[in-house]
């Protein structure tokens, strides 16, 4: 049945969500930004909502709750609408922890989950982009090699959010046509983490990149085991989760553009009522309400196990294309005062790029 | 809930507009070329059609509901073809106007009969205050002396009878204009052309004249009583229908960008062009991304076009909505054809495929029923939370 | 020197030429659109302007004036204001006459050189576009198979202008890796040349199809015979020659705006003071000023002899993109009144649409 | 005669500019991280650069004109850098100013100095007929007294003065304003900071504040004189500097765009792409469409900034075109940057790479020296022959 309405329960979620942003999220960004860090005590507090710990089964110590994707979309929503960075920061345990629970073998559930659902924020992250130019995210140049009953990984990742103190990695890699995604402790031999990436905007996300030298994993440590996993199936989360963020980020542009050209007179008027910027307003709005609905769709699609690959592109695509027009018109919209770091409008400028080109940093 | 996937009730009623518009496409070409002739009420295959072709029952309390799934199905019938049907709607605009302020005893005369709605002048675009046609009283004989002219009137040559929009007061601006019921026929009613097109050629658009036109007192929609309500008048109830028709106008569109997506879909794919829609960015042949941008395009536009839909179905305003719908198809449509046409090449243009055809067609989503800017003023109103006198 | 300052001489020429377009052939566009022909007549007063002799040879009894891209550049502009089918109409002998003037042997411009310098409008035309979707005019599949002294070709053509009328077809087909262009009769065995080609704009504009069965020509028949040609140059000469179309077009439909939204009231107001009015305007003038730089590079660079493939092509691309852009946007501007055929901005938005897929048509 | 090829002499001063230009991109990144230092007036190469590149002669007369060999040359400069130079300029935008309206006095006075310009103010943006700083005349001293806040002002730290705008009369609007020069160190002439931005972080744009500061009435730039001729006063002296500024405003954004592109050409060659410029539409990887796309906004944007200038050059008027040069290098930097970080994907956000720097840097070309919305209010009075009454 199509519908769009949202269940009282996801009514809830997003008021909650909505209320944490804004009081939590927002007042912090800039110093998060202008320092390049998330604070331990800021991450623990984001763990205390539960947003990883309570989707997860039961039996490995999880809320149990059933996992949506698209309350988990509309949770990203609110949550980037108070920073983008901190957005992705707050559920990037989500992206190890949620391929573990899809596509893992019970041996993996029961070694990686209970880490979890336990009170102490638990960091891991998932391995996706890699140097050089252009991102082709299941054709990856790392390589895995099966070696008797072992895998030996060869590469380079890069934009490993929070690796800095994430204990394991998923680490997409190829075997000749076959993507696999690997599970890789921090402290294995051959794995070297670098000094944390120096980027223009979601400095509030620490990244860092990895060195894979004849890393040695066990068979055990492919993701799924002799069954594999569905490594599209994770992308796709993840870029749902993107565009999910970059309409968070868009809302927040419009909306603090909104009272902005009321208040601000030229030309013996408030510019709002110039055409040229109430249109422009009403060009954000049109377009992060279409962006709404197509990563409600392809959320949908994810959380009922049907095909999302073609739209969760469509999401992520109409995202970029969007979400930058509406963040550069953010800036645009305030003129001079866009282009200093008083406001925030600069910061998203910086977030929507970054955002826009970073693949496998956030997940529905 | 939100939820993307059609029943099989839903899918049933999708494929069966599916199959009507198959055929209604094969006399598109046709039409398009002999603008002078009128597509038929019926086409030669429509009983035989709908003998083969049971009807699909309506939704059922688990089904995509009803204003929805028309939002779809409108955008399926479409695809086939913007004017040819395998049936015709007797209806026309003006019909839902009187559905929506009609008095009980207006409704039941007029209902049986196409109405055209007839708004646009030649001097007022889509600003329907400055409508200039005059309705006068003539106490005496109790009938109301229509003088003026209309352009644009869609379903303007088959209509039985028009929803005329006439201002009794030109000073009173908006708050005077009223509609009015009006039988072709009526001495002083002339219908002098069907006016030549970019695109929708065999939609019967017309020009009307009214000159000295006299109809009955009773012939005022709404009743008397919509003369001295004054801010609920004619205006308003006009409005109201707006907010239905919107997303349908939109939806038609639609259903044109659609056919030209699945056009070139079936090209790219028979000189081998692969979709890959895992590939990252920049990393496939130009026309395969190119393609792919466009489909997001229309995903989202349809996406918004049924949640107007599905907010007048929960009886939610969707005044917004409304216009969002109608702003991004008719943007959306406009660059669809266009980067298909670009995508294919010469053969895009040529008159032997119907994507030329689609692009013409389209190209009045977003001019009617309010312009694209139109959508956009009453859009940055709602967000600045301004009237029509703060913004204009 | 980079200057921007056309000479006394190309002033006059693009006052005589805006003339004509005003006086000639804007009036019978709308007719030749609907009527989907250009009449005989109507051809031979603009061969009598000499668009195409003049700066022929005089050895051959051209006008012997050099040629200038850059003036033709101009003339094409102020030809296409007027309407851009006749505009290409007009100079369509050039296709074929030029290139053989640029690259033909001495015998081959003995033998086709003087028909362009008559008293009589002479057709023939050049044969770039095939049938199917996209088009990489260097990459013709129409192929030239070299058969003891003759060549012989096999392949199909789109979009020939006037080829109805066209006595010589110059076209482009592919020996292995090497892409030639061919003089090739009208009457020739295995020449098929299909009925007149329906399109949706550039009506005025008659273009036909060409089935070429094992067409056989001579070895003398080759463009530049042993020496072959630059196809890339014919070709570079069609981009330029296009964009400077698109650029009249483009101008033509800005000069209709203009007054038209000045007269227009809407809402108490002529709607060129509303802003998202004005500012198209604005943008419509900022792309064509853009436009015509770009044209003018390109034939420049064309006109001395360098490299014009690169200059070209940005003519080309933006011409495409921002002459579609402003043909749909004049729709736009007149709302309904742009949508009925008593306007031209309906006819100039299918015209753009044509101009901009088709290749090989006009040249500078 | 219209032509685009650069004489050798011309290409010897685009080589010299672009061999200082690369000297300058050593620090580019150093001052941007820094923003609290000052790039240094000059480098530690600079007086070797100098020793080794000989001064290119100026323009003869087969050559590029200065005025459009200078756009040029600002392209290549600011491929370097934004901010850092060999060598500063010691002038600002004051200096333009006061050459265009001081009187001969005041030149021979203020010329050696470095002065910024203070326009814009907390409240006024764009529109500075909105100037609300004062500027009253003490008659028994002949000073004027000024009193009010300007921000974003360009170069305002390292400047020895500024030219001020400020109003007589706020009942005039325009016709009130007059600018003066006043020397830092003047009591009441507070500068409170360097702004923190986006971009271009370290270029010294400041925030000035003047409290009850006295000033020699000889300090009315143009002298007494513009007050008198009430409608050629210093607010037209300004916008005649403004047709100069505008294109070469255009031409330093345009120089980070072109950086973008070099840097992004380069990526794609190693990672053995080919940009077949002969390609038809949509045939090639889309990373190579979309690029040449953006090469030829750049090609359009260049040459159009180019023209403004030649024009000036020519002495003949450029005031539309300034605008446009303008609004169309404001609008491609945008997309130029924006399109090649999309084509690169991360490295083309990571500090590693200059090219998120000049994203941030270009960023101001679209609002400073007039936003991208006003150029288009003057574009648009030009074509509508519209005063500014009649188009706001």
């Amino acid at each position: 049945m199509i519908s769009f309405g949202m269940t009282e329960e996801q009514e809830l979620v997003r008021d909650a969500m909505r209320d944490f942003a804004a009081e939590v999220l927002r007042p912090v960004a800039r110093e998060c930004d202008e320092t390049e860090s998330i604070s331990e005590d800021l991450l623990q507090s984001i763990w205390e909502l539960g947003l990883t710990s309570t989707q997860l089964p039961a039996e490995f110590g999880g809320g149990g709750e059933p996992r949506s994707s698209v309350t988990n979309a509309i949770l990203l929503e609110e949550l980037a609408h108070g920073d983008a960075a901190l957005a992705a920061a707050a559920v990037s345990p989500s992206l190890f922890a949620n391929a573990i629970a899809d596509f893992g073998s019970q041996a993996q559930k029961e070694r990686y989950l209970p880490h979890f659902c336990g009170e102490k924020f638990y960091p891991a992250s998932l391995a996706v982009v890699e140097p050089g130019p252009m991102t082709e995210p299941l054709k990856p140049r790392t390589v895995a090699e099966r070696k008797g009953e072992e895998w030996v990984l060869s590469g380079s990742k890069s934009s490993v959010v929070l690796g800095d103190q994430a204990h394991h990695f998923l680490v997409l890699a190829r075997n000749d046509d076959q993507v696999d995604a690997f599970i890789v402790d921090r402290d294995a031999e051959g794995v070297t983490v670098s000094e944390q990436e120096l980027t223009m905007g979601m400095k509030g996300l620490p990244m860092v990149g990895l060195e894979l030298e004849r890393v040695h994993v066990s068979a055990g440590d492919r993701l799924g085991e002799e069954a594999g996993c569905d490594v599209a199936q994770i992308l796709n989360g993840t870029r749902i989760g993107q565009a999910a963020v970059m309409l968070g980020l868009s809302r927040a542009v419009l909306e603090f553009c909104v009272p902005y050209s009321k208040d601000r007179v030229a030309f013996d008027e408030p510019i709002s009522k110039k055409q040229s910027i109430a249109f422009r307003l009403a060009e954000m709005h049109i377009h992060v309400e279409a962006l709404r609905n197509l990563v409600w769709q392809a959320a949908s699609f994810l959380e009922h196990g049907e095909d999302a690959t073609r739209v969760s592109r469509f999401a992520r695509t109409y995202a970029n294309e969007h979400g930058l027009w509406i963040a550069d018109n953010g800036i645009q919209v305030l003129g001079g005062h866009g282009f200093i770091r008083e406001h925030p409008v600069e910061m998203w400028f910086r977030h929507a790029r970054t955002l826009s080109v970073l693949e496998g940093t956030v997940a529905v | 809930m939100i939820d993307f996937t059609p029943t099989e009730n839903d899918l049933a009623a999708f494929e069966h507009a599916r199959a009507g518009a198959l055929i209604c496409r094969k006399y598109a070409r046709y039409y398009d070329e002999h603008e002078e002739e009128m597509a038929p009420e019926t086409l030669p295959e429509t009983d035989e059609f709908y003998a083969n072709h049971p009807e699909i029952p309506p939704p059922g309390a688990g089904d995509t509901s009803m204003l929805t799934r028309m939002a779809r199905i409108s955008m399926i019938s479409y695809w086939g073809d913007y004017t040819v049907r395998l049936r015709r709607e007797s209806g026309g605009l003006g019909n839902a106007a009187l559905e929506a302020a009609g008095t009980p005893e207006q409704k039941k005369k007029w209902t049986g009969l196409c109405l055209s709605m007839a708004i646009t002048e030649p001097g007022c675009g889509s600003d329907p205050s400055r409508v200039s046609t005059t309705a006068v009283l003539d106490e005496e004989t109790d009938e109301w002396i229509i003088n003026g002219e209309k352009i644009f009137v869609t379903t303007g040559i088959r209509a039985d009878a028009v929803v005329l929009w006439a201002t009794l007061d030109k000073s009173a601006g908006r708050g005077g204009i009223k509609s009015f019921l009006i039988e072709k026929g009526t001495p002083g009613f002339d219908v002098p052309h069907k006016e030549k097109k970019l695109g929708i050629r065999a939609d019967d658009t017309a020009a009307y004249v009214f000159r000295d036109c006299r109809i009955p007192r009773a012939n005022l929609l709404g009743g008397d009583e919509s003369v001295a309500r004054k801010d609920s008048g004619g205006f308003r109830g006009v409005m109201k229908t707006f907010n239905m028709t919107r997303p349908l106008t939109a939806a038609m569109g639609l259903g044109l960008a659609e056919a030209s997506l699945d056009f070139t879909r079936e090209q790219l794919e028979a000189a081998g062009i692969e979709l890959d829609y895992m590939a990252g960015f920049g990393t496939q042949i130009a026309a395969a991304e190119r393609f792919m941008r466009l489909e997001a395009l229309f995903e989202a536009s349809k996406l918004t076009t049924m949640q107007a839909c599905w907010l007048a179905g929960e009886g939610k305003p969707n005044n917004m909505e409304s216009s969002v719908s109608k702003a991004h198809a008719g943007g959306a449509v406009r660059a669809i054809t266009q980067g298909c046409i670009e995508i294919l090449g010469a053969m895009g243009v040529s008159r032997e495929n119907l994507l030329e055809k689609w692009t013409r067609d389209c190209r009045i989503t977003d001019i009617y029923e309010g312009t694209g800017e139109i959508q956009r003023l009453i859009i940055a109103r709602g967000l600045l939370d301004y009237t029509r006198a703060d913004l204009k």
